[in-house]
């Protein structure tokens, strides 16, 4: 006999205010089976739980359903305290009464209506749950870190540290990201190399930490606590053992007009390359598109000047499995292509750069050793423009967001520039300043006060050139409310920050959200910042949505805990919701007729064969069977079943019946 | 066919086989199957254009699996419907010895499924043209004059499940229609159950159908349900390419393409 | 294919050329265009400021009728036609109910789905597949392209990806041998309603648009709108005061150039209607 | 008379449109009352015959919607799912059921609008189809039988 409790919550307003939560609670009470309904301001919170248990103990209550917010929020809390009252978890069910029904509704009968609809949907299921006891599976305690910027040195060193394995994969050739492409960081001006470099080296020596550069995912399989990852290690055509990293096969080199990616193109490299000199590892790749010998079948000048011969031209990409127990995801992002404001003239004109330029254009290491120098004829600029909000903020760009970062690295680049050219004339074009973080506004309002940065509102139209000087036409919305032109020497767009381009395709990889801008997406925009929707699988850094570098380095600090919690334990439950072939009296066995259509839909391979014998050992029925430790609850194989043979637990057939029926049928 | 008396009074004889499945005379102008377990039974087997049952359906069944290893008499419907089963893990090729007979009625020997598979590439399934026109002209009618059209035709279906009975590949121990726990499917034949039925029927169908027209044949009141499988087939062929058996191939519902076509999902 | 045509006021008065340009080069590439009947003002400039409902009911009666005629396009060459009508079927296909009420107003039937071309749509689907064997004459020359507002916006509507620099009328302007010019102003204000109202600031906007494609080198300004027509060629003396010098630069309808090197008579291509002399024939 | 309010049934994944429609919430983004959410773990779950269910059951309309191509929480769930609907699609449209009824989706874990939009149009679809008399009175052969 079904003894069912029902607990409406009002979310404080939350769900009361459109939906009248004890007409719920009274409708519920009617129901056939339901022992105990009531109504409460936080059905989460301890009072609230406190009743629950008090509920199930006093009635003795075989199943629960509560009416609150959604049970992606919420199922683990209510769970839990149904668990501590000594009812099984999994005899507890949500009914969505706040997304799906209070805050997506006006005040009505109808809302109410609805309301009730969904407490009775899922009264009838929970009459149907049975109770369900978790999986225990082992964990691999060795973490994989994608991608080496800040945010990635920064979980591996934080898991490593811990004592835990961790496996870095970048795909450039060093480490470094764009953190080491920065001249100096705001809102302190310390030079970014100097504060990177040594967390580099730090990690090439921890003990505990594998990198693999010049290397990308190329497969994700499993799932929390045992994923089997497999890494393309793509040539480098170097014998990294033999290779002493001493740089004679880079000055040696005759292809050297490559646009360094490092320098942003204001700079040239070679063919065979150390990305820049503190490079981790400080060992050259050999890049096939431009190398001579790679293209044209000639000249092998590295392998000749190698003192060691460690210069390896059949080397092929390596494919690696690894064993893993978490991922944590820092591949960071990207900005956004050019070919994306044609009216700023970006391409056409040279002297119309990317902040990522100018902060080359302004580092020590750059390839004008840290003088402002404009690209087209290395003359000192004396009137620059600095366009904030070059596609940001703007939906017709396809980036109705904020990047977040800009304001602030824009103020830094006038400030740089007042510094290096005393004499010479700064403007920003912005929309608004966005200046929230520890010392930023103050940082801003000394580039305006002190650095006498001419700050302008408004946004600009065009930039074109003529005689010879690039012309900035924008309006000034504030003072004089008017139409502007600037003649300038250079124009710095900062360009929107946008997810890699990468980011969709590796997502698809590891079966994890992602947003309608491929930033991935948290597993909750408040609670979950860290993880992901897909257990065992974290994110770190700027992969998620454009942020600064502090906060990069927190998130990955906070994503290297969630790992390491994870590795705390040598077990982890999971949730029984997985498949299973039913059985039944001999001489059927199990309903099943071994066609094996649902071992071929499985996309876990978790489906293998079962012989079914008799006491003589005779096989008398091969069925389906499902491996627990794979499956992973998907159902796929449920709706392809003929004969209904397989079920899944928690969405079996009845029970998915039974709301259809109680959904559709009310009075 | 005193060959195929011959070869299957031999393969009994030698006891290759403990049965032979074929066809015999029935009762008026009509044949039957036999199951001939004796040499001399043998004698009783024909074949000719009147032989239209699909023996593939006994393959499976438990009462004829009970008599020894068979072997079949297969024209060219119930070759297809051996491969399919073979594809859907039900026989296997050591389970049985086909008889093949050719479409212009000459005995045929496979040695394995992979042979029949060959020998099927050319006698591809063709849904003749009569049915493709009374598809369309079902398709051309408006929705509600179409449901009209099948509820009345369904009307007279009283659920006796020839249909299913005679189908080669409905092989299940427990049909979804006898179960109760969820009831999938309304119990009388009243419309919604039988409307029920034919749907759950043909869906399970779905890229599986060898289009041997035993369902209808089977049925007593005559309803066209072959027009349902027969339009799925079209389906098939228009949405993934060819249709028919093949041991290579994953069937159409339990496989997928990431870029499979459609129109119609926002 | 049925492809309807609604002119509009300007092509049956200030702008007669352009009328007779499109028809010309229709006409020689084999096309038909059937003007939709009994037509009515499309609303520009006021009604939208004023009256919501008139000024979606106007441009919807236009749309309707072209329905009932069974036309599958409707060609709208002016820009600001254009502009109403677009935005009228784009407002009233994401609100239903709003159709409800215009649909009401009209009192025909009204499905509102009718695929509406300006002028640059149009000439890229039916005249630029063909320009090859239609070029008789190309025009060797440097032309400014000069789009204006309307013809690329509002961005969410029309949904070009390069609003801020548009090249659709450069590329068909190559086709006909032209040398289209890099510049910025493609896209600028041309003064637009102030034309009647407040010249000078005409003067100002559309001078500066003609100093810069003289300045760099442009024989000719290209345009498809004929209130950019309007303030550009009309205009002259205004613009002349504000430069402080006689700009002699013409400006044709790409229609017209179009039918000048389809080897057409300037006066079938309607050039003789223009206050700034055409003569392109110079660097032949 | 008062108007027809449809009865329209989602069936939808966990990982994308069970996530959309909480972002929905999340955003404050308004729809119509009548479409009602059953929460499956993958659009792969979803038995044709729970959907034939639901009409028998006196639903109007159908949603049925999960996770875009290629992004399936469980890799390939949604393509299965795909193949299926394509053929109940074209075997419902032989049978004369109106294929207008029910309405398949792609809907993100980041497309809350999107969810808003496919609800209200669906609801709005189906208010111009009317109530499903015609399967109404197919499947209420039942009750008219059980009231004798």
């Amino acid at each position: 006999m079904s003894k069912i409790g029902v607990f409406i919550c009002h979310c404080g307003e939350n769900i009361s205010a459109t939906v009248d939560v004890a007409r719920v609670a009274e409708a519920a009470g009617q129901l056939e089976g339901v022992a105990f309904s009531t109504d409460y301001k936080y059905m989460c919170s301890d009072p609230g739980q406190t009743m629950i248990k008090q509920a199930i103990k006093e009635n003795g209550l075989n199943g629960v359903v509560v009416g609150s917010c959604s049970p992606r929020m919420h199922e683990p809390t209510f769970r839990k305290a149904c668990q501590e009252a000594g009812l099984n978890p999994f005899m507890c069910e949500m009914a969505n009464l706040r997304e799906h029904c209070s805050w997506v509704h006006d005040k009505s009968e109808a809302t109410t209506q609805k309301a009730i609809d969904l407490v009775r949907t899922l009264v009838e299921k929970v009459k149907l749950n049975k109770p369900l006891f978790s999986i225990q599976v082992p964990v691999t305690k060795t973490a994989l870190v994608i991608g080496g910027g800040i945010a990635g040195i920064q979980a591996s060193l934080d898991i490593a540290s811990a004592g835990h394995q961790v496996i870095l994969v970048e795909k450039d050739p060093s480490i470094g990201g764009h953190m080491s492409q920065l001249s100096e960081t705001f809102p302190t001006l310390d030079c970014s190399q100097c504060i990177l470099t040594p967390r580099m080296v730090e990690v090439a020596q921890h003990p505990n930490i594998k990198l693999m550069t010049y290397a990308e995912l190329e497969k994700l399989e499993g799932s929390i606590g045992n994923f089997k990852a497999t890494i393309r290690k793509k040539a480098k055509s170097i014998d990294e053992d033999l290779c002493n990293g001493c740089g004679t096969c880079t000055t040696k080199c005759p292809t050297k007009k490559i646009p360094s990616e490092f320098n942003t193109g204001l700079g040239m490299r070679t063919a065979i390359y150390v990305p820049f000199p503190q490079a981790v590892p400080n060992k050259p790749v050999i890049d096939k598109e431009n190398c001579s010998y790679y293209q044209k079948g000639k000249c092998k000048v590295c392998e000749k000047v190698c003192p060691t011969g460690a210069i390896r031209f059949d080397q092929e990409d390596e494919l690696v499995e690894l064993e893993v127990g978490a991922v944590v995801i820092a591949t960071g992002f990207d900005i956004m292509q050019p070919s994306g404001f044609p009216e700023y003239g970006y391409g056409k004109y040279k002297d119309v750069i990317t902040g990522l330029q100018f902060e080359r254009l302004a580092s020590a290491s750059g390839p004008t050793l840290g003088e402002i120098r404009r690209p087209s004829d290395g003359k000192i600029p004396e009137k620059i423009v600095f366009v904030a909000c070059a596609g940001s903020r703007d939906p017709a760009k396809g980036v109705p967001y904020c990047s977040k970062i800009c304001c602030m690295y824009t103020a830094k680049h006038a400030m740089l520039y007042q510094h290096k050219v005393h004499h010479g004339k700064s403007y920003i074009f912005y929309m608004d300043i966005r200046a929230a973080g520890k010392n930023y506004e103050e940082f801003v309002r000394r580039a305006i006060v002190e650095d006498e940065v001419n700050y302008i509102r408004g946004r600009v139209s065009k930039v074109y050139e003529e005689n010879g000087k690039l012309i900035v036409k924008g309006v000034d919305t504030l003072l004089s409310a008017k139409p502007v032109e600037i003649e300038a020497d250079m124009v710095v767009l900062a360009s929107a920050a946008v997810a890699n381009p990468g980011a969709e395709a590796l997502a698809q990889k590891m079966h994890v959200s992602y947003d309608s801008y491929n930033f991935f997406s948290e597993a909750h925009p408040k609670l979950k910042p860290v993880e992901t929707n897909t257990a065992g699988i974290f994110l770190a850094g700027a992969c998620q949505a454009p942020k600064d570098i502090p906060e990069t380095v927190s998130q990955a600090s906070g994503a290297a805990s969630k790992v390491i919690i994870l590795f705390s334990k040598d077990e982890l439950s999971r949730d029984p919701l997985i498949a299973v072939v039913n059985r039944s009296p001999a001489p059927v066995f199990s309903t099943c007729v071994g066609c094996f259509m649902c071992a071929s839909a499985c996309p876990y391979q978790a489906i293998g064969e079962e012989l079914i014998t008799n006491r003589q050992g005779k096989v008398i029925k091969k069925v389906a069977k499902v491996n627990p430790g794979l499956c992973q609850g998907c159902g796929t194989c449920v709706a392809f079943c003929r004969s209904k043979s397989i079920d899944i637990q928690g969405y079996s057939n009845e029970q998915m019946c039974a709301e259809v029926i109680a959904l559709l049928n009310h009075e | 066919m005193s060959e195929l008396i011959k070869k299957a009074a031999a393969l009994l004889e030698s006891k290759s086989v403990q049965v032979v499945i074929g066809y015999g005379k029935g009762t008026g102008n009509r044949t039957r199957t036999i199951f001939a377990t004796q040499v001399t039974e043998c004698e009783n087997l024909i074949f000719d254009s009147r032989c239209v049952q699909n023996l593939a359906v006994y393959l499976t069944k438990l009462e004829i699996k009970k008599l020894g290893k068979p072997a079949i008499v297969a024209p060219v419907p119930v070759l297809r419907s051996i491969l399919q089963l073979a594809v859907e893990n039900q026989i296997t090729e050591s389970d049985l010895v086909i008889l093949g007979i050719t479409s212009e009625s000459e005995l045929i020997d496979f040695e394995s499924f992979a042979a029949i598979e060959t020998f099927l590439t050319t006698h591809k399934i063709e849904i003749e043209e009569k049915y493709t026109k009374t598809i369309d002209a079902i398709k051309a009618m408006p929705v509600a004059e179409r449901f009209a059209y099948w509820v009345k035709e369904l009307e007279s279906c009283f659920k006796c499940y020839a249909c299913r009975g005679a189908c080669p590949l409905c092989y299940c121990t427990r049909c979804t229609v006898d179960d109760n726990q969820p009831q999938w499917i309304s119990v009388a034949s009243h419309p919604l159950g039988n409307l029920e039925w034919h749907i759950m029927r043909a869906m399970h169908l779905a890229g599986r159908c060898t289009d041997c027209e035993a369902c209808y044949n089977a049925c007593p009141m005559g309803i066209p349900i072959h027009l349902l499988t027969k339009s799925m087939l079209q389906d098939v062929a228009d949405n993934f390419g060819s249709y028919g058996p093949s041991l290579d191939k994953q069937n159409t519902l339990s496989s997928f393409k990431p870029d499979d076509k459609e129109s119609f999902i926002r | 294919m049925k492809i309807g045509f609604y002119p509009g006021c300007s092509l049956t008065g200030s702008s007669r050329e352009y009328n007779e340009s499109l028809l010309a080069i229709a006409k020689e590439a084999g096309i038909e265009l059937v003007e939709i009947n009994d037509w009515n003002c499309c609303g520009a400039t006021a009604a939208h400021n004023l009256n919501k409902e008139l000024s979606l009911s106007l441009p919807a009666r236009n749309l309707a009728i072209a329905e009932s005629e069974e036309m599958d396009e409707l060609v709208v060459p002016c820009a600001a036609c254009f502009n109403r009508l677009v935005m009228t079927q784009h407002e009233l296909s994401e609100k239903k109910d709003l159709k409800k009420v215009i649909s009401e107003k009209l009192q025909m039937p009204f499905k509102n789905e009718i695929r509406i071309l300006n002028v640059l749509q149009f000439l890229e689907k039916h005249i630029v597949p063909r320009l090859d064997q239609l070029v008789k004459s190309p025009l060797e020359i440097d032309v400014a392209c000069y789009y204006g507002c309307l013809l690329v916006r509002p961005q969410n509507v029309m949904k070009s990806e390069r609003f801020e620099d548009p090249m659709s009328m450069d590329t068909i302007m190559q086709k006909l041998g032209a040398n289209p010019i890099d510049w910025p102003f493609k896209t600028e204000c041309c003064g637009a309603g102030f034309s009647i109202s407040k010249t000078e600031i005409v003067g100002e906007l559309s001078g500066k648009i003609v100093r810069n494609a003289t300045g760099r080198g442009a024989k000719a300004i290209v345009v498809a709108c004929p209130m950019c027509h309007s303030n550009l060629d009309m205009r002259r003396p205004a613009i002349d005061s504000y430069l402080n010098m006689k700009m002699d630069i013409p400006v044709i309808y790409i229609t017209q150039a179009i039918a000048l090197a389809m080897g057409l008579t300037p006066r079938q291509a309607g050039i003789q209607r223009h206050f700034v002399p055409v003569n392109l024939t110079v660097n032949r | 008379m008062t108007e027809f309010e449809p009865k329209i049934i989602a069936f939808v994944c966990n990982w994308c449109t069970y996530a959309g429609a909480d972002l929905t919430g999340t955003s404050r983004i308004k729809y119509a009352q009548n479409v009602k959410i059953i929460r499956f773990p993958c659009t792969g779950r979803i038995d044709f015959m729970l959907l034939l269910k639901s009409f028998g059951e006196g639903a109007d309309g159908i949603i049925v919607s999960g996770c875009h191509p290629n992004d399936c929480h469980y890799t390939s769930g949604n393509f299965h799912a795909r193949r299926r609907w394509i053929m109940f699609r074209g075997l419902l449209d032989m049978l004369g059921i109106d294929v207008r009824r029910i309405q398949y989706s792609w809907v993100s874990a980041a497309e809350g609008f999107k969810w808003a939009d496919i609800v209200n149009s669906t609801v709005n679809t189906i208010r111009e189809l009317g109530p499903y008399t015609e399967y109404e009175k197919v499947a209420g052969y039942l009750e008219k039988e059980a009231n004798q």
